[in-house]
C-alpha cells in the first residue's frame, strides 16, 4: 500500500489552531496524516522540538503561527522566523531541510488551513519516507541528527539566535544596527562549528578515539577536528587519555 | 693467635700510648675503659694522671661509645685557667668515626682531641648471652682462644666468639679509627685511611624483599616491648639535643605512651635523625634493658646514604653529611610522575 | 585523638580517601590555582596546606599527618632550578629521598606518602598527579596503622 | 623649567616592568603605559627560557604581580600615546586610555562573561591556535586580571552584561584622555616577530605543519592550547622528526626579511628543540643553521648539552625548498650538505625560527617622542650608552633599540632606570605619597576573636558549593565570634564592611574564604591594616581555585571540602601572632671594586647623584681591560672615552679613588657594610662604611699556549695587531694575514664563547684592508658570531675581499715554523696559506684565585668558569643572591664594551633602590631561632642559600645559630631539617601547621 507520511504540526493557539478549528466547523476535508500540538505562540517552538521530531522518524514537521503583525504576543512570530531559519540551516547539513515548513494561518482562514496541510502531505509523499523512519534507520544519520539537536540547544546557539532580531533590526548595546549578512556569517560559522563539536562528543561517547579516527569517521579535515578537540578540552567536556604510537587518544568527560 | 692475646696486645699498646701522651703533656685527661663491676660489661673511666694508666683495659665487652662524653649535653671538659682541656680518647673504629662526625657537626674541635686508635676485634653481644643463660647469676666472663667463657655459681658455659659478636661488629668495615691528611697529628696509635667502603648490605636487601605488611609486622613485633626509657638515646653519641623531640611541648608532636603507634613513630623519627649520622657502634642495642636490637634499622641507615650519596659517616670531617648538602642532579626515582 | 568509627571508613567502593597536600607557594600552589582557572576537575580528596617552599616541609609534618588519621600525604615543590629560593627544593628532595626509604623500610605502603614537582604553568599535570595519588591511596585503603588502641 | 620626579614607561613587557619597579623602589612616581590589555609582553607567551630551562611563567608572574600592585606605579592598560611636548626633566604626554567597556574597579576577573560569550574570536596570545570569547582576558594569569571587550569582533548582544553579577560591564564607557606630566620617558615597546606569510616563505600559511617559533612556543607551553603536548596542527599526531630552520627573515639580503641578525633565534631554537624532546622523547629535532650564535653566559654549554643529552642534530646548511606530501601532510625538505651532496628528507613538522622586527608602532612612537630610528627602524641609540636615544630625557631599553634576549633586556631596563636617576635624582621621593595608617592595636595576650568572611564570587563559588552552609559551619568553630558571606569580598565596598566588622566585634584575627592568596592576600592585609590590625593577623582559605572550580559537579563533596579548608584556616588563625618588619638604617655610600670601564661608569653614576663613592683599583692606574682597545666595531673611539672617564673621576669630589689597592675585608650586610682597603705603595690602610657594593673586577686576556705563540714574534694577538695598525704602518708592506678565531675559548678548559673576538677580528680585518687594499686577509673560524647589527660589518668584510674558511674543532689549523698555515676545509681538502702575521683571537678568562678572595668576603658564588654567579640569569642579572651586592662588566661574563656600560648603569640603578631610602624594611615572615633548643650543629647554615645564618657564642647556651633577619627570605629550608625544631618560620610556624594537620572536631 502507498506510503502514508506521519506528520507533526505545531499550531499557535490564537491563530493557526483557531484556523484549524474553523476548518473543522466548516467540514473542510484534508488528509489525516498530521498530528497537532497546540502551543501558545509559534515563538514557543524551540528548534530542539523540531529536530527531535525528525529524529524519532516523523516524516515532516509543520510550524504554523499568526501572520506577521497579528501575533497575540506582538513579536512571537518574528522570533519563530529566526529560529526556523536556524533550524533549516542545521538540517541542510543532513539534507532533511525540506521536511520542515513554516506558515502563517489566521483564525479566519479555515479553507487555507486545509489547503496548506494537504499540500504539505503531498509534498512529503513525493519526498518519500524519512530516512530515519522504519525499524532500522541508518545509525550514522541518527547520530548526526542527534548532534544537530544538541548543537541547536547549546547556549551559544540560543544566545545567537535569541539576540539576532534585536541586534540586526533594532540596535545592539552600542546603539548601532549590526549588519545582517555579517551576523548571518557568524551564525552559519557557529552552526557548522557546534554541529561538528557535538558530532565529536557523540562519537567519543562509546569509545575514546584519536583525531585521525574521528576525522575519517566524521569525514572532516583532521586539523579542524583538532581545533574542536582543543575547544572542547577548554570546556572540560573532553580530556586526554593516553598516547598510542605517537597518536594521542581523547575521551569524553561527563 | 687467640682473641685474648690480641686483647692483651691492644691493651698494652693503649697503655703505652696513653703513658707517653701524659709524659709529653699532650693531653690533660684520657677517656678509656676499665674492668666493669659487673662481669658482662666494661666501664668507661676518665683518668688525668699517669698512675691511673694501667687501669685502662681492653676486652670485648667495651660496648660504650666514648665519644658520647664529649658532646655538650654533659658539661664539657673545661678548666678554670687552662680553658678547654685536651682529651685523649681510647678509640675503636666506631668511636673514631663518631668523633670525626661530631667534628663535622661542629660539636667538638679536633685540635683538642687525641684519638688513641687501635684495630678493634669486636664487642660481644651481651644481650644474647644473657638471654640464652636465662636468670642465672654470672660471676666471671673471659675470652680464651676464640671462645667466650661464662662462669656462674654452679655452671660454666662457652660460646663461639665469632658467632656471639654484636651483629654490627660482624659486618664492621671500619675496624680502626679513620684518618685523613689533616688529621695525621690528631690520631695516635693505629689509624687507617678509608677512601670509601665496599659493603653489599645484603642483610638489608633480604629484609626489603618482604611485603609492606610483613615489614610492618616484623618491625612492630621487634619494637613492641619498648618501654620508652630512652636508654638508647642516652647511649648514642649522635643524640645530643638539648630538648629531644619527644620532650617538646609547643606543639606536642608525638605521643609519649607505649602504644604501638607511638613507639613506631618514636623509632621512625629517631631513625630519620640518624640517617647519614649513625656510625654503627651498636651501643643503642647493647644498653636496651628489654633487649631490642636496632641492628637492622642502623644498617639500613648506612645503606641509604651509601647507595644514594656515596657517603659513609665519620670518615672525613671536611665532607658535609648528606642532610647538609645537595646536588642539582640527583636520583628522583621515588617522585610521582605522569605515566 | 580521632578514632574514626569502623563502618565510616571501610565501606570500600564509595570510601573517599582524605589526603593532606603541602604545596610550595611559588610553583605548585600556583599550578593548583591554574588547574582551577582552567576548570580542570580532579577528585576532592586533597586538603591543601600552603608552605613557603617544599624545603619548609619537616618530616614531623608528614609523620604527624599519618598518625593523625590522614589516609595519604602529598608534598609538591618547584622543579629543580625553578625554586624561588634557589635551592629550597634541592634540600627538600634529599630529605624526602631518605624519609621515603625509611617509611617503606618500616612497612608503610609505597604510595601512602607521595612527592612530586609541579610548576606554575602545569595546571593539567597537577590535576593528573592528584588523580593518580588519589587512586593509589584508594587502592591502599584507609590508613589504620597508627590507630590508637586507647 | 622645574624638573618633575615622575617617569613614564611606555610598554609593560619584562623590560618595562623591571624599569618601573627599579624607579618606583627608588622613590619616583611611575606611569606605566601598556598598549595591550595585560602586562607581561612576549615573555608571558614563552614556555621555558634559555639557558636554564626555567618555566617563564614561574619566574615572571611574581614580578608582574608586584608591578601590578606597587604603590608608586600607576598602571594603565589599552592605551595609545597621542601627543608629547616638553623637554628633558619636564614632559607632558597626552595618553588616550581606550575603554575596555568594563569598569576596572568593579571587575573581579571571575571570567563568567568570557565563558558565556557566543562569539569565538581568534586568540592572538595563543598565536591563532585557539579561540576565546569577544570578552576575554589575555591569558589566565594576566596582571591586572581584567576582562575586556574586543570591539571589532563583539556583536553587542549584551549577554556579558546579563551574566556579570558585579555589574562591571559598561558598554557606554568612554575612552579617557589624560595629560601626564613626567620628568623622563623610557620606551620599552618590545618587538614584533617577522611573519613569513606575505612571502609564503617555506610554505608558511600554505602547509599546516609549518609553524613559526612563537607558535611552537605556545604549542610547547603547559598552559597553552595543546597543554604542553607537541602535536602536529594537521592531524594532532606527535611529530617524530621536527626540523627547525634558522635565520628566517634575518641575515636576509633579498629584501623579504631584514639584513641584520636577530641575536636570539639560535638560542631559542636550541631551547625549543630541547624542550620538545623533553616533553616527548620520541621527537628527534634537527636544526638547519648557518653559524650557531651562542655567545652569552653558559650558552655554549647549553648547545653542547642539547646535542649530547637531548639528541639535537645540527646540519650546517640552508634548506632550499619545502614541498608538502599530500597524503601524510609531511614536509619534504631539500638541502645541500657541506660536502656538496643534495639530500631530500621528510619531516613531520617544520618550525621557522623567525627573526625580530621593530615593533609595528615604532615609527608612530618615534615621531610622537621625537626620537630618531636607525636604518633598520629600531631606536637609534648612543654608541657608548645603548639606552640613551637621540633625544635627551628619553631612553630606550630592550628589543626597541636592537634585538636582544631577556637577560640583556632586564639589564638595559635597570640601566635606563640608572640614567633616569642621574637626570632626576634631586626630585626623588617628591611625588610619592606615604599612606597614613592608624596605630596598630596591641593584640598580644588577648584571646583570639576571629571573623570569617565567606565569598560567593558571583556564581564561581556560590554556584558550586553551599556558601550559606559553610558560613553557618564557620560560626560554630571555636573562637569564631562572627562569620558572614558577601557576593564579592574583594570589591571596594566589602572592604569597608570588613573594617566596620573589625571595629564592631573588635576582631583580632580575620579570615577570608574566597580565591587564591597569591593575588588577593596583599589586598586584604592592606584593608585590615587600615582597620588597625597588624597585616599578618590574616589568613585565607582558597575555596574557589582549589575547591569550587575543580569540583564543579560534586556539590556535597565541594561543600565538605570548603568546610575543612575554612576550619584549617581558623585553626591556623588561632596560632597567628602579629609580626613586626625589622627596619634597617642605610649608609648612603657606595663601594665599587675594580676601576675598568664598568667600575668607572658605575662610580660616576653614583657620584652624579651625590652619593659618596669609594673606587678600588688593583693596578697603578684606572682603565682596566679596555686600555689597549682603540675603537669598537661600530667606530666609537675608546681611547678618548677612557681618558675622559679617568679625568671626570679625578675631578669628581664625591669619588675617593684607591689605586694599587686590595680589599682587606668587607663585613656587615645590606645598608650597613664596613670595609677596609690596603692601598698605595706604602700599603696604607683605610676603613670606611657604605651601603652597597658593585663588583666590577673585570677579567684577563687569554695568553695562548698553542700556535707557536711566544716562540715566533710574528704570531701576535688581536690587541697587539690593533696597536700595530693604529700606531705603525708596518701593515703596508705585508702581503698576507691569517687570523684564527676561538683561541682559548669554546674548548674544554674554557667551555664558553668570549663574545667579542669575532667583532674585534672583523674590525681589524676591515682596518687592515683599508690601510693596504691588496693585502690578503684570511679568517679561519668555527662560527662567526657577529650578532645583532654587527652582521652588517661581517658582510662588509666579505665584500672587501676577506676570505672566511670554517675549520672543524676536532682538527684545528696547524702552523709550522716558517708561518705556513695548514687548514682542512669542510669539503676536507687541505690548503696551505703562507702569512706574514698569524693573528690569534684570544678570548677572555677569569682568574679563580683573585676572584675567590673577594667572593669569600662578600659570600658570593663563582660559577665553574670562575666568573661571578648572579642571583638569577634571567630576572636579576646584575644582583647577587646576597642582598646589596651587584655585578657589572666582564667579571660577570665576557661581553662587549657597550654591554658593560649598560650593566654598570643597571647595577647603580639596582643599588639606588637601597641607597634612595633612609631605612629599608626586611621581609616580615623570616625565620626565628629558639636558642634554648639550638645545639649549634650547623645544619641550617649549610641549607641556607642566602648565608643568613651564622654560629655565635651565647653566654648561657654555648655556640648557637643566629639569623640575620635582613638576609633571611623565610623559605624554611633550614627549619625543614632541624632535628630539635629550634627554628620556626613566622607565618608558617610548627604550631600553626600542627593545628592545620590535627584540628579535627
Amino acid at each position: 500500500m502507498s506510503f502514508e507520511p506521519k506528520l507533526l504540526g505545531f499550531l499557535c493557539n490564537w491563530c493557526s489552531y483557531a484556523g484549524a478549528d474553523l476548518a473543522g466547523v466548516s467540514r473542510i476535508q484534508y488528509p489525516p496524516n498530521m498530528r497537532v500540538i497546540r502551543v501558545m505562540c509559534s515563538g514557543r517552538i524551540d528548534p530542539k522540538f523540531i529536530v527531535q521530531a525528525l529524529e524519532l522518524g516523523i516524516d515532516g514537521v509543520y510550524v504554523m503561527g499568526c501572520h506577521i503583525g497579528d501575533c497575540h504576543y506582538l513579536e512571537g512570530n518574528y522570533e519563530a522566523v529566526k529560529k526556523y531559519e536556524m533550524t533549516r540551516e542545521f538540517l541542510k547539513l543532513v539534507g532533511l531541510d525540506n521536511r520542515i515548513r513554516l506558515d502563517w494561518v489566521s483564525a479566519s482562514e479555515g479553507v487555507r488551513f486545509g489547503e496548506v496541510v494537504s499540500k504539505f502531505v503531498n509534498d512529503i509523499k513525493e519526498l518519500g519516507p524519512s530516512p530515519l523512519s522504519g525499524d532500522s534507520p541508518d545509525k550514522d544519520l541518527i547520530n548526526k541528527v542527534r548532534a544537530i539537536r544538541l548543537a541547536a540547544g547549546s547556549n551559544r546557539m540560543r544566545a545567537l539566535v535569541g539576540r539576532e532580531r534585536k541586534i540586526t533590526e533594532e540596535d545592539n548595546v552600542y546603539g548601532e544596527k549590526y549588519p545582517l549578512e555579517k551576523y548571518k556569517e557568524i551564525m552559519s560559522q557557529a552552526i557548522i562549528e557546534e554541529y561538528e563539536r557535538h558530532r565529536i562528543l557523540i562519537a567519543l561517547e562509546d569509545e575514546s578515539k584519536s583525531v585521525k579516527s574521528l576525522a575519517s569517521e566524521l569525514s572532516v579535515d583532521p586539523s579542524i577536528i583538532l581545533e574542536h578537540i582543543l575547544t572542547l578540552k577548554g570546556r572540560a567536556q573532553v580530556d586526554f587519555q593516553e598516547i598510542i604510537k605517537n597518536t594521542p587518544i581523547y575521551m569524553r568527560r561527563e | 693467635m687467640g682473641i685474648d692475646t690480641e686483647n692483651q696486645e691492644i691493651e698494652n699498646n693503649i697503655k703505652k700510648i696513653s703513658l707517653n701522651l701524659f709524659k709529653e703533656n699532650k693531653v690533660d685527661l684520657i677517656i678509656g675503659y676499665k674492668k666493669g663491676t659487673l662481669p658482662l660489661m666494661a666501664q668507661p673511666i676518665i683518668i688525668d694522671k699517669e698512675e691511673d694508666v694501667d687501669k685502662l683495659v681492653w676486652n670485648n665487652l667495651c660496648y660504650v661509645n666514648l665519644a658520647k662524653y664529649l658532646v655538650p649535653r654533659i658539661p664539657k671538659f673545661v678548666d678554670a685557667e687552662k680553658g678547654n682541656l685536651r682529651v685523649g680518647v681510647v678509640s675503636k673504629g666506631c668511636v673514631g668515626r663518631a668523633l670525626i662526625h661530631l667534628a663535622s657537626e661542629k660539636q667538638l674541635n679536633l685540635e683538642e682531641i687525641k684519638i688513641i686508635g687501635f684495630s678493634c676485634n669486636g664487642v660481644i653481644n651481651r644481650q644474647r648471652i644473657e638471654q640464652e643463660i636465662g636468670q642465672k647469676e654470672i660471676r666471671e666472663v673471659f675470652v680464651k682462644d676464640d671462645k667466650i667463657h661464662v662462669k656462674g655459681k654452679d655452671f660454666e658455659l662457652s660460646f663461639p666468639y665469632e658467632e656471639y659478636l654484636n651483629e654490627l661488629c660482624k659486618v664492621c668495615k671500619v675496624k680502626s679509627p679513620p684518618i685523613t691528611a689533616e688529621l695525621s697529628d690528631v690520631c695516635v696509635g693505629e689509624c687507617q685511611e678509608y677512601s670509601s667502603i665496599s659493603d653489599d648490605f645484603n642483610d638489608v636487601s633480604d629484609f626489603e624483599l618482604k611485603t609492606a605488611e610483613e615489614k610492618w609486622e616484623y618491625v612492630k613485633n621487634s619494637l613492641d616491648i619498648c618501654t620508652r626509657c630512652y636508654a638508647c638515646r642516652e647511649a648514642c653519641p649522635m643524640c645530643y639535643c638539648n630538648l629531644c623531640f619527644v620532650d617538646q611541648n609547643k606543639p606536642v608532636w608525638f605521643g609519649k605512651t607505649t602504644d604501638t603507634s607511638d613507639i613506631m613513630v618514636f623509632h621512625l623519627i629517631r631513625a630519620m635523625h640518624m640517617a647519614g649520622r649513625c656510625v654503627g657502634c651498636g651501643a643503642c642495642s647493647s644498653v636496651c634493658p628489654v633487649g631490642i636490637d636496632l641492628y637492622l634499622i642502623n644498617r639500613k641507615l648506612e645503606e641509604i646514604v651509601k647507595r644514594r650519596y656515596e657517603f659513609t659517616s665519620g670518615l672525613d670531617p671536611k665532607i658535609l653529611p648528606p642532610m647538609m648538602s645537595y646536588e642539582m642532579e640527583e636520583s628522583e626515582e621515588f617522585m610521582l610522575e605522569e605515566d | 585523638m580521632t578514632v574514626q568509627t569502623e563502618e565510616s571508613k571501610s565501606s570500600n567502593e564509595d570510601w573517599k580517601p582524605k589526603i593532606i597536600a603541602f604545596l610550595c607557594n611559588w610553583c605548585s600552589y600556583a599550578g593548583a590555582d591554574l588547574a582551577g582557572v582552567s576548570r580542570i576537575q580532579y577528585p576532592p580528596s586533597i586538603r591543601i596546606v600552603r608552605v613557603p617552599c617544599s624545603g619548609r616541609v619537616n618530616p614531623y609534618f608528614i609523620i604527624k599527618s599519618l598518625t593523625d588519621g590522614w589516609d595519604g600525604v602529598l608534598i609538591s615543590g618547584c622543579h629543580p632550578g625553578d625554586c624561588h629560593y634557589l635551592t629550597g627544593n634541592l634540600v627538600a628532595r634529599r630529605r624526602f629521598a631518605i624519609l621515603n626509604e625509611l617509611l617503606q623500610f618500616f612497612g608503610i605502603e609505597p604510595g601512602r606518602v607521595n612527592f612530586m614537582w609541579a610548576s606554575a604553568a602545569e595546571g593539567e599535570r597537577f590535576a593528573m598527579l592528584v588523580r593518580k595519588a588519589t587512586s593509589i591511596v584508594k587502592k591502599l585503603g584507609p590508613n589504620n596503622k597508627f590507630e590508637k588502641k586507647w | 623649567m622645574e624638573k618633575v620626579g615622575a617617569v613614564m614607561v611606555v610598554g609593560a613587557g619584562i623590560g618595562g616592568s623591571q624599569t618601573s619597579l627599579d624607579l618606583a623602589d627608588s622613590g619616583y612616581k611611575v606611569y606605566l603605559i601598556e598598549s595591550s590589555t595585560s602586562i607581561g609582553g612576549v615573555m608571558a607567551q614563552l614556555d621555558k627560557t634559555f639557558p636554564t630551562n626555567d618555566c617563564a611563567m614561574c619566574i615572571v608572574s611574581p614580578k608582574l604581580v608586584e608591578t601590578g600592585r606597587h604603590q608608586n606605579i600607576d598602571l594603565s592598560i589599552n592605551c595609545v600615546i597621542e601627543d608629547v611636548s616638553g623637554e628633558a626633566g619636564n614632559f607632558i604626554v597626552k595618553v588616550r586610555k581606550k575603554s575596555l567597556f568594563i569598569n576596572p574597579d568593579k571587575c573581579t576577573g571571575c571570567g563568567v562573561c568570557g565563558r558565556e560569550c557566543p562569539i569565538e574570536a581568534i586568540d592572538i596570545f595563543n598565536e591563532k591556535l585557539a579561540k576565546y570569547g569577544a570578552t576575554s582576558v589575555k591569558y589566565p594569569q594576566a596582571v591586572p586580571l581584567l576582562y575586556a571587550i574586543n570591539r571589532e569582533v563583539c556583536i553587542g548582544c549584551g549577554i556579558c552584561y546579563g551574566v556579570c553579577k558585579a555589574k562591571a560591564v559598561e558598554y557606554d564607557r568612554e575612552d579617557e584622555v589624560v595629560d601626564i606630566n613626567v620628568g623622563a620617558v623610557v620606551l620599552s615597546p618590545g618587538f614584533d616577530e617577522f611573519i613569513p606569510e606575505e612571502a609564503n616563505l617555506y610554505g608558511y600559511g600554505k602547509y599546516k605543519n609549518v609553524v613559526t617559533s612563537i607558535e611552537f612556543e605556545r604549542i610547547l607551553s603547559a598552559s597553552g592550547p595543546y597543554s604542553g603536548r607537541v602535536l602536529r596542527p594537521s592531524d594532532g599526531d606527535i611529530p617524530e622528526k621536527v626540523a627547525f630552520l634558522q635565520c628566517i627573515g634575518s641575515r636576509d639580503y633579498s629584501g623579504v626579511g631584514k639584513p641584520y641578525c636577530s641575536s636570539v633565534c639560535c638560542m631559542y631554537t636550541a631551547k625549543e628543540a630541547v624542550i620538545a624532546h623533553e616533553h616527548m622523547h620520541q621527537i628527534k629535532p634537527t636544526i638547519f643553521s648557518m653559524d650557531v650564535r651562542a655567545y652569552g653566559k653558559d650558552f655554549d654549554k647549553y648547545i653542547i648539552r642539547a646535542q649530547k643529552q637531548y639528541g639535537v642534530q645540527y646540519i650546517r646548511s640552508r634548506v632550499s625548498s619545502i614541498k608538502e606530501v599530500p597524503e601524510t601532510k609531511d614536509l619534504r625538505l631539500k638541502y645541500e650538505t657541506q660536502d656538496g651532496k643534495i639530500i631530500e628528507e621528510d619531516f613531520h613538522m617544520v618550525v621557522l625560527a623567525v627573526g625580530l622586527n621593530p615593533p609595528d608602532d615604532a615609527k608612530y612612537l618615534a615621531e610622537k617622542f621625537g626620537v630618531e630610528l636607525n636604518q633598520y627602524d629600531f631606536a637609534k641609540t648612543d654608541l657608548l650608552n645603548p639606552v640613551q636615544t637621540t633625544k635627551p630625557g628619553i631612553f630606550a631599553c630592550g628589543a626597541f633599540s636592537s634585538p636582544k634576549d631577556i637577560p640583556d633586556t632586564v639589564t638595559q631596563a635597570s640601566a635606563a632606570a640608572g640614567c633616569v636617576n642621574q637626570l632626576l635624582y634631586e626630585k626623588k621621593g617628591t611625588l610619592i605619597t606615604e599612606k597614613s595608617l592608624p596605630p596598630e592595636i596591641f593584640v598580644r595576650g588577648q584571646p583570639p576573636r576571629i571573623g570569617v568572611f565567606i565569598c560567593h564570587c558571583g556564581i564561581n563559588i556560590g554556584g558550586f558549593l553551599d556558601v550559606p552552609e559553610v558560613t553557618r559551619y564557620a560560626k560554630t568553630l571555636p573562637n569564631v565570634v562572627m562569620s558572614d558571606r558577601n557576593l564579592y569580598t574583594c570589591s571596594a565596598d566589602t572592604q569597608t564592611i570588613i573594617k566596620e566588622k573589625v571595629q564592631e566585634y573588635n576582631l583580632n584575627r580575620v579570615i577570608v574564604a574566597s580565591c587564591t592568596p597569591r593575588t588577593h592576600e596583599p589586598l586584604f592585609q592592606e584593608t585590615i591594616r587600615e582597620a588597625g590590625l597588624n597585616r599578618y593577623l590574616f589568613q585565607m582559605a582558597n575555596i574557589r581555585d582549589q575547591c569550587s572550580w575543580v569540583h564543579m559537579n560534586d556539590w556535597e563533596a565541594a561543600t565538605n571540602k570548603a568546610k575543612d579548608l575554612v576550619r584549617m584556616a581558623v585553626n591556623k588563625a588561632r596560632q597567628i601572632e602579629p609580626i613586626e618588619r625589622i627596619k634597617l638604617s642605610v649608609t648612603p655610600k657606595a663601594l665599587v671594586v675594580g676601576g675598568g670601564i664598568s667600575g668607572m661608569v658605575a662610580a660616576l653614576n653614583f657620584a652624579s647623584q651625590e652619593y659618596e663613592t669609594y673606587l678600588v683599583e688593583k693596578e697603578k692606574e684606572l682603565g682596566g681591560f679596555a686600555k689597549h682597545i682603540y675603537h669598537t666595531l661600530e667606530g666609537a673611539d675608546i681611547q678618548v672615552y677612557v681618558k675622559e672617564l679617568i679625568d671626570k673621576i679625578k675631578a669628581n669630589k664625591n669619588i675617593h679613588v684607591f689605586t694599587e689597592a686590595q680589599m682587606e675585608n668587607i663585613d656587615g650586610y645590606i645598608g650597613n657594610f664596613k670595609s677596609s682597603v690596603i692601598h698605595g705603595e706604602k700599603k696604607e690602610r683605610t676603613e670606611f662604611s657604605h651601603g652597597v657594593v658593585v663588583v666590577a673586577t673585570g677579567a684577563k686576556e687569554y695568553q695562548p699556549k698553542e700556535f707557536l705563540f711566544g716562540q715566533n714574534e710574528n704570531v701576535i694577538l688581536q690587541s697587539e695587531f690593533e696597536r700595530l695598525l693604529n700606531e705603525t704602518d708596518q701593515i703596508k708592506n705585508k702581503k698576507s694575514i691569517v687570523m684564527i678565531q676561538c683561541v682559548g675559548s669554546r674548548n674544554d678548559e674554557h667551555p664558553y664563547c668570549s663574545k667579542m673576538c669575532c667583532a674585534e677580528a672583523i674590525k681589524n680585518a676591515l682596518l687592515a684592508k683599508e690601510l693596504n687594499p691588496d693585502l690578503e686577509v684570511t679568517i679561519l673560524f668555527r662560527d662567526i658570531r657577529t650578532y645583532g647589527f654587527k652582521e652588517q660589518y661581517y658582510r662588509k668584510a666579505r665584500e672587501a675581499g676577506v676570505i672566511f674558511i670554517q675549520y672543524d674543532e676536532n682538527n684545528p689549523p696547524k702552523i709550522n715554523s716558517d708561518l705556513k698555515v695548514e687548514v682542512l676545509t669542510p669539503r676536507n681538502d687541505k690548503i696551505y696559506i703562507s702569512t706574514d702575521w698569524l693573528v690569534l683571537s684570544a678570548g677572555i678568562y677569569s682568574d679563580r684565585e683573585e676572584n675567590e678572595e673577594l667572593a669569600k668576603m662578600l659570600k658570593i658564588p663563582l660559577n665553574d668558569d670562575s666568573f661571578f654567579l648572579e642571583a638569577h640569569v634571567k630576572l636579576r642579572p646584575v644582583d647577587f643572591a646576597t642582598e646589596g651586592v651587584f655585578i657589572a662588566g666582564i667579571a660577570h661574563c665576557p661581553k662587549t664594551i657597550e654591554d658593560s656600560i649598560s650593566q654598570a648603569n643597571a647595577a647603580v640603578s639596582r643599588a639606588c633602590t637601597i641607597l634612595s631610602k633612609d631605612e629599608i624594611e626586611a621581609e616580615g615572615k623570616t625565620a626565628r631561632i629558639d636558642i634554648t633548643r639550638c645545639i649549634g650543629c650547623g645544619m641550617c647554615i649549610e641549607n641556607c642559600a642566602y648565608n643568613a645564618i651564622e654560629l655565635v657564642d651565647d653566654r648561657r647556651f654555648g655556640t648557637v645559630a643566629s639569623i640575620n633577619q635582613v638576609l633571611c627570605k623565610g623559605c624554611g629550608a633550614c627549619s625543614g631539617n632541624c632535628r630539635c625544631s629550634a627554628i620556626d618560620i613566622l607565618g608558617f610556624t610548627g604550631e600553626q601547621i600542627f593545628e592545620m594537620i590535627t584540628g579535627r572536631i
